[in-house]
Formats: structure tokens, C-alpha cells, sequence
């Protein structure tokens, strides 16, 4: 399943909906990731996420469906803020269930790697100096190209 | 066509899009960010380095020589960093 | 941090208590093993959790203590669960905060390698055909094995 | 000393575990399971393949070559199944 939203989410929550019902579910695997107050050398007072409506959850459907065929999973998760974050505010959850551990966790990884990648957001950091826009990282480029085939 | 810009490409272009209507020898990406690019400065300036522009098409990715046809939906925004 | 209970656990608010006053924190990763229904062929309707009360706890610290030597983390959490459960009950949850996701997913997927190879638990697993003790996986080992160094 | 039963090892010994007092000439866990073994027939029986049972003395995993003492907390349990 996949959700864009603004609002903030509750993991827990989310992730019991995740393997309700399902009692062949063995194992849940989950990544949340954070607003951090520091970036570099400076302090971050908030994050504005942008994002491209239609594009975003075509992109996220697109990087589900591959997991899906990649991997047997029973269900899976990602869900994506947009809007103005401060430090310590959830950006995205990523959760993937499975019968088994491995799939969990090379789905799980594969979700966050390739979104990073390909999901249209740009980050907006408030800094002293004001906002300045987060540039894309070559390591996340390496982490997502270890899943190309 | 309908131009979408995003992040540091809608703030230097001072607009989150445009609705256009380029010449019919506009076959491409590549004539299309030349014809974008020889209308004013700004224009011009912002698509001076598209090593650091990606294109979607419809809302899926594409290279530089991908077709442009009436009625699509063109953006132009930075390598992504969502997650 | 440890814990070795027969008592649930709350995975949100769990989550929620390990990154809690550290703005540091941009990437949370976790791992929830679950109850199934069936092992094999065979339909289960509940599994018997058993330890060894104080070498558990021993274990699961010394586990926690290596990969806090080997990645860069900022919190960590262990919860195990003994006694009885049914298909759907949480088993175990393992949970890893770090600045970066590479680390909190490395160390979280070492520390239920390791625990599963190293934290003396086991299961009796109640079949149509009675109590069956589960055997020790080779692919737990295996699985195990590739953080050794 | 004392020591430790855990799952279809202390089903079949039919106790969690035992104080024992064995005669001093027993140095190792090695000549510690041969003195267990030939005290009774389920005891015997019990540590017939030691190759699925695994030990702990004083709650750290050791081999058959390991020294007991006096005082010592030894348990025998079948590879762990935990997670």
C-alpha cells in the first residue's frame, strides 16, 4: 500500500493493520526515517518536502510492484510526508511482511534504497542562513544501483 | 504541453508551471528545453547545465531524446532526495 | 537495551522510546518475528516459548554490545518474549537507531541473525500430532555465519 | 555444582536440574558426561549423541574440552531455536 500525505503517521498502528488477518506472516520489517536537527556542520531548524502529486505515487506503486515480484511478501507498506517537517517528525515508513526474515529485510532495504532515488521529493533545509536545497547524494545512487539487474 | 517545474528549478523559473505551445518542429526534449531556453534569460539560465535536470514525461522518467507530443504533461526538477 | 518478558510488547511505542530526545536519529529500523500457523505441513495452534533465565539476558547484552562495536548507533532495543503464544503473537522485536540507514539495517538484521544462532530459547511448537520441539535451522546458521569475522 | 536441563533434554531427564557432587578426578565437561552417562539408563540415553547438544558453563557457550568446578553452573540444551 502506498500513502502520500502531510499528516503525520503512527508506525505501530500501522504496522498491526500490516499483518492483521494474516497468519502466515513470521516476520515485519520496517524503516522510519527522521527529521535530523544537523546536517553537515549545520543546525536544521525544519524541512519543507516537495513533492510532484501523480508522479509520487506512480513512482512508489512502480517501487512496490518490483518488490513484490522480486520477493514473497504477504503485504507491504510505504508511507511518504510531504509539507514542512521539524527535527524528530517521521518523513517515511517503509514496512514489508513476509513468511520469512531475509524477504523482509532485502524488501524492505530495496524499498528505501530505490525510492531515495526515484520517488519525485526534494527536501528544503531551514538553516541560519536559510533554506538551501538538499543535493543528491552519491551514496544513495551506489545503494540503489546494487538492486539494478 | 503542460510544463511543470519543481524545487530549485520552480524557484529560479518564478512559476511551479506553464501551459505552452512551442513550434511544430519540436519533435524532442532536447529541441523543447532549446526552444524553452531561447525564449528569455531566466529561461535561458536556468536550463544552461541539464546534467543536474531530470525529465519526466506523464509522470515516468525519460532520457533527452524522448518525443514530446501536444497534450503531455513535461516536468523538469533536481535529482530526487525524498526518503 | 534488554528485555526477556512473557508479557507483549507495544512495537509503536517501543519505536517511539528509542528515539526520543535524540534529534540525532534520521534512520529507525526494526524487526518483528511473529507467530505463523503453520510449520511445514503442519497447522500449529500455539508454540511454547523456553529459556534460560539469566544466560538469555547474558546473551542478548553481549549480542547488543557487538554491534554497537561495529556500527555507529544511537539506540538499540531487544525484546524476546517466553511462555506461550498463538499464531499472531509478537515473538521478538529488534530495533536499531543510527544517523544513517545503512547502519540501523546492517545492525538490526546482524543482532536477529545473531539472536537466533546465540540466545538460548526454544520452541515446542503444538501440532495435531502433539508437542514438537523445532529443530535448529542450517540457514539460521548460515545466515549467522556471514557476520562472523 | 550445579546443572541445568533446558527442552527435550530436560523432558527426557525428566527434571530442569540437579545438584551433583562428582568425584574430583572429573576435570572437563567430557569426563563430566561420561560420569553422568553411567550413573543411570536415561541419563545415558540422554547424552548418547552429544553432537545436537550444546553447553554452557556459568552461562557462556563452551566445547567438550572445557574445565568444571566446584561451584559451576552447567547446562545441556539442544541447539537454540529462538527469534
Amino acid at each position: 500500500m502506498i500513502r502520500v500525505q502531510s499528516a503525520d503517521f503512527d508506525v505501530g498502528l500501522e504496522l498491526k493493520k500490516l499483518t492483521e488477518g494474516n497468519r502466515q506472516i513470521g516476520a515485519v520489517t520496517s524503516f522510519v526515517g527522521l527529521v535530523r536537527d544537523i546536517a553537515g556542520k549545520d543546525s536544521i531548524s525544519a524541512m519543507v518536502l516537495e513533492h510532484y502529486p501523480g508522479m509520487t505515487e506512480k513512482q512508489l506503486a512502480d517501487i512496490e510492484y518490483e518488490a513484490h515480484k522480486r520477493w514473497d511478501l504477504n503485504s507491504s507498506l510505504i508511507i511518504h510526508r510531504y509539507g514542512r517537517l521539524e527535527p524528530g517528525d517521521n518523513i517515511v515508513l517503509v514496512a514489508c511482511a513476509s513468511s520469512h526474515r531475509e524477504n523482509a529485510f532485502d524488501a524492505c532495504h530495496f524499498l528505501i534504497d530505490w525510492l531515495k532515488t526515484r520517488a519525485p521529493f526534494w527536501k528544503l533545509e531551514e538553516t541560519p542562513e536559510g533554506g538551501r536545497w538538499v543535493e543528491a547524494k552519491t551514496k544513495d545512487d551506489l545503494a540503489s544501483a546494487r538492486w539494478e539487474k | 504541453m503542460n510544463l511543470l517545474y519543481f524545487a530549485w528549478i520552480r524557484v529560479k523559473m518564478g512559476v511551479s508551471g506553464e501551459q505552452i505551445d512551442p513550434p511544430k518542429n519540436i519533435k524532442d526534449i532536447k529541441g523543447l528545453i532549446d526552444w524553452i531556453k531561447q525564449r528569455n534569460q531566466i529561461s535561458n539560465e536556468t536550463f544552461s547545465d541539464i546534467s543536474n535536470i531530470r525529465i519526466a514525461v506523464n509522470q515516468e522518467y525519460v532520457d533527452i531524446d524522448h518525443p514530446v507530443l501536444a497534450g503531455d504533461e513535461i516536468a523538469f526538477f533536481p535529482p530526487v532526495t525524498g526518503g
